[in-house]
């Protein structure tokens, strides 16, 4: 599905990714983790071709990420920190674009549904920039509803969200994967990434400390033993 | 002092250049014939034109560094443009400074619209903007490739520059470039000699600048 | 793909405005200057009018290029944008067009009072005259979206941008000068024809540029 | 006759000194990068 060889990337001379390869098999949720700074947000921007890497390449079912044309990246959707959406247009206009952008026609009614669903239904005509945290947040997982997608990197799912939407948000992810998405997602909470993860990368000192599957029941207090 | 040089290359160059560089202003205040009516006014043609042709060649080279720079992607393109657009916003400031010092005399004012001056004054001030750019860009990684978009985009503005100068002020066509062919042949020789010796130096320059910035990049990435 | 882009860039600016107003109210304030600043004498004004006309409109445009990637920018919209399959070169065209569809809305709203504050006469035909002012916004949006590409991302993008802007753009000022005074004048056409040859050269260059280019220019 | 050899002088001095001082600016550079790397080791 995708793989990610020998990417560096450093920010004023100082490097922020040493050499950072790996490969995603279809149907696999990945966890990024690692301390502040570690590159993660760094990373996900790379294969999301926002920033340009200095060295490495990235190969995406099968084209280049890097050189290829845009539509290499069809089916590749990025998530960030930030909302990444038009703050003076209202949820569905927002969503009704950035559909077309990716390529998937919209209805108004299947716009309704996926906000009715994500709970966002009472603020549907005022413009996004008045949501709270935990509205944005929802707002951004909604739009994976519509877009069909087979690889997401999304930047902290769950920040700003309180408890029952942490819980919304995690059967929502297990509902996504069905054998053919892959999922790659930063998170900071250990106890949570082992529940969802199917495997662990951990970043540390710009480069991969520890890539193995979720599997093994020692792996907890190792990524613990590694975050701090 | 000179031998602080690291390389080689650049100790024989640099000594080269020196050479050149006497035997060029011996040339130009003893073998070449004075010119009637201008007198030593005429000398200042002999640096003026070279320096502005350094000036244009540093220009170009600046462009065809951001090229390779996106098409390498290897960042020592990066300071190949910025050691030569630094050298050649030095070069075409003393352009402007010979060129009224020259018109004064001369043609009686110091600053007219004359159309390669005007085009060097464009130039610079793009370039005031490439370091404004420079500086403020963001980190280094990105500026590179900002500077190396707006360091081409210069280059393709330099012909619309000169046509669109040469026509907007027709009056001022008075630059001697064009009564260069029937030249006496004392001043011919002599200028083309002071044109090669300040290509020579500057080569030298260009050379020593990116040594540094490599040296400076090579201390910056490698002590971390 | 272009004409959703195209139609996002309208939508998002019919919401807030926000490039048309700061071009608009810095236009009316800069012809406000210049109506005061000059003698008044209509013969002078007549002379000076396309000089007076086309560096109202860069100055005005500078302004609202700046304002071009704002809403971008602000919930960084760009980085969705980007990661979308979409071609930069095509987000360069829409960007492009849109930038040439406020400048000529700008241009409507300003002419009027243009010709009143400077007490300037009718001309003759109006055809090669909005002719020649659509070409020169062809390629001043040409070179400020690629400019304010470069710098919307950095510190002092306000001050940067006129900055590079203007030294970048003063052949194509002399040019539409130029022509416009042809046209104004009622000079013959082989006259102002060389100028019109030189917009036309700088719209193809900047525009195969800023679509070669964009790729580079807004990536982080 | 007024030589103009002032306007020459000036010109010439202009463009050497500046020369000059950028080659010294840049032997100043590489000394003090040289002091660094000697540290560095």
């Amino acid at each position: 599905m995708l793989s990610v060889s020998n990417i560096s990337k450093s920010f004023h001379y100082k490097p922020v990714l040493k050499d950072i390869s790996f490969s995603l098999s279809p149907g696999e949720t990945l966890a990024l983790l690692g301390r502040n700074g570690a590159g993660k947000s760094t990373l996900l921007r790379i294969i999301a071709k926002i920033s340009s890497p200095e060295k490495g390449q990235a190969v995406f079912n099968g084209n280049n990420l890097f050189e290829g044309v845009a539509v290499h990246r069809k089916g590749l959707y990025y998530c960030g920190h930030a909302p990444g959406l038009y703050p003076s247009l209202t949820a569905s206009e927002n969503l009704h674009y950035f559909c077309l952008l990716h390529g998937c026609e919209t209805n108004p009614d299947s716009i309704n549904s996926v906000l009715q669903d994500f709970d966002l239904l009472d603020s549907i005509d005022e413009p996004v920039k008045v949501y709270s945290q935990g509205m944005m947040q929802r707002l951004k997982l909604s739009f994976l509803e519509l877009i069909d997608w087979s690889l997401l990197l999304i930047d902290e799912p769950f920040n700003g969200l309180d408890i029952p939407g942490q819980k919304f948000v995690i059967n929502k992810m297990a509902s996504w994967q069905n054998g053919q998405r892959s999922i790659i997602f930063v998170d900071h909470d250990i106890s949570r990434v082992l529940k969802i993860s199917s495997r662990v990368i951990v970043l540390d000192k710009h480069s991969i400390v520890l890539d193995e599957p979720n599997s093994s029941s020692g792996s907890e207090d190792k990524i613990t033993s590694l975050m701090n | 002092m000179s031998f602080l040089f690291q390389e080689r290359f650049l100790r024989i160059l640099f000594i080269i250049s020196i050479i050149l560089m006497v035997v060029n202003l011996y040339a130009i205040f003893f073998i070449a014939p004075m010119v009637p009516e201008q007198h030593y006014a005429q000398k200042i043609f002999y640096i003026h034109v070279p320096i502005a042709w350094s000036g244009f060649l540093s220009y170009f080279i600046v462009m065809v560094a951001g090229i390779m720079f996106f098409i390498k992607k290897d960042s020592y393109w990066d300071r190949v443009g910025l050691a030569a657009a630094e050298i050649g916003t030095l070069f075409v400031a003393l352009v402007l400074i010979t060129g009224p010092i020259w018109a004064t005399p001369i043609w009686g004012k110091p600053w007219i619209w004359e159309p390669r001056l005007t085009t060097t004054l464009i130039l610079f001030l793009i370039y005031m903007g490439y370091f404004m750019l420079r500086k403020f860009g963001g980190h280094p990684e990105r500026v590179a490739r900002y500077a190396a978009v707006l360091g081409i985009l210069a280059f393709l503005d330099v012909p619309l520059i000169f046509y669109s100068v040469k026509f907007w002020a027709p009056q001022f066509q008075l630059h001697p470039q064009s009564e260069m062919g029937q030249q006496p042949d004392g001043i011919l020789r002599v200028f083309l000699f002071s044109m090669f010796t300040f290509t020579i130096l500057y080569i030298l320059m260009l050379r020593f600048r990116v040594k540094i910035l490599n040296f400076h990049y090579k201390l910056k990435t490698n002590n971390v | 793909m272009f004409l959703t882009l195209l139609k996002k860039e309208l939508f998002v600016e019919l919401r807030n405005k926000e490039v048309i107003l700061s071009m608009l109210a810095f236009g009316l304030t800069v012809l406000l200057i210049f109506s005061f600043s000059l003698s008044g004498n209509p013969k002078i004004n007549h002379e000076m009018a396309p000089g007076l006309f086309w560096s109202l409109v860069v100055l005005s445009s500078s302004l609202g290029l700046h304002r071009l990637f704002g809403q971008e920018k602000d919930f960084d919209a760009f980085a969705s944008l980007l990661s979308a399959p979409i071609d930069r070169g095509t987000l360069f065209l829409a960007k492009w067009m849109s930038g040439i569809l406020f400048l000529s809305i700008i241009e409507i709203l300003v002419v009027l009072p243009f010709f009143l504050f400077l007490g300037l006469s009718q001309p003759m035909s109006y055809l090669p005259g909005i002719g020649i002012v659509l070409l020169g916004n062809l390629g001043i949006v040409a070179v400020g979206v690629i400019v304010s590409g470069l710098a919307m991302r950095a510190k002092m993008s306000a001050v940067l941008l006129p900055v590079l802007l203007f030294p970048l753009i003063t052949p194509l000022l002399i040019a539409c000068v130029k022509a416009t005074t042809g046209w104004y004048h009622q000079l013959m056409f082989n006259y102002w024809q060389f100028w019109v040859l030189i917009m036309a050269t700088y719209v193809v260059i900047f525009g195969l540029a800023g679509y070669v280019f964009f790729d580079h220019i807004t990536e982080e | 006759m007024y030589s103009y050899l002032s306007y020459c002088i000036a010109a010439y001095l202009i463009v050497f000194i500046s020369l000059i001082a950028w080659f010294i600016h840049q032997f100043n550079i590489e000394k003090k990068l040289n002091n660094i790397s000697k540290i560095k080791e």
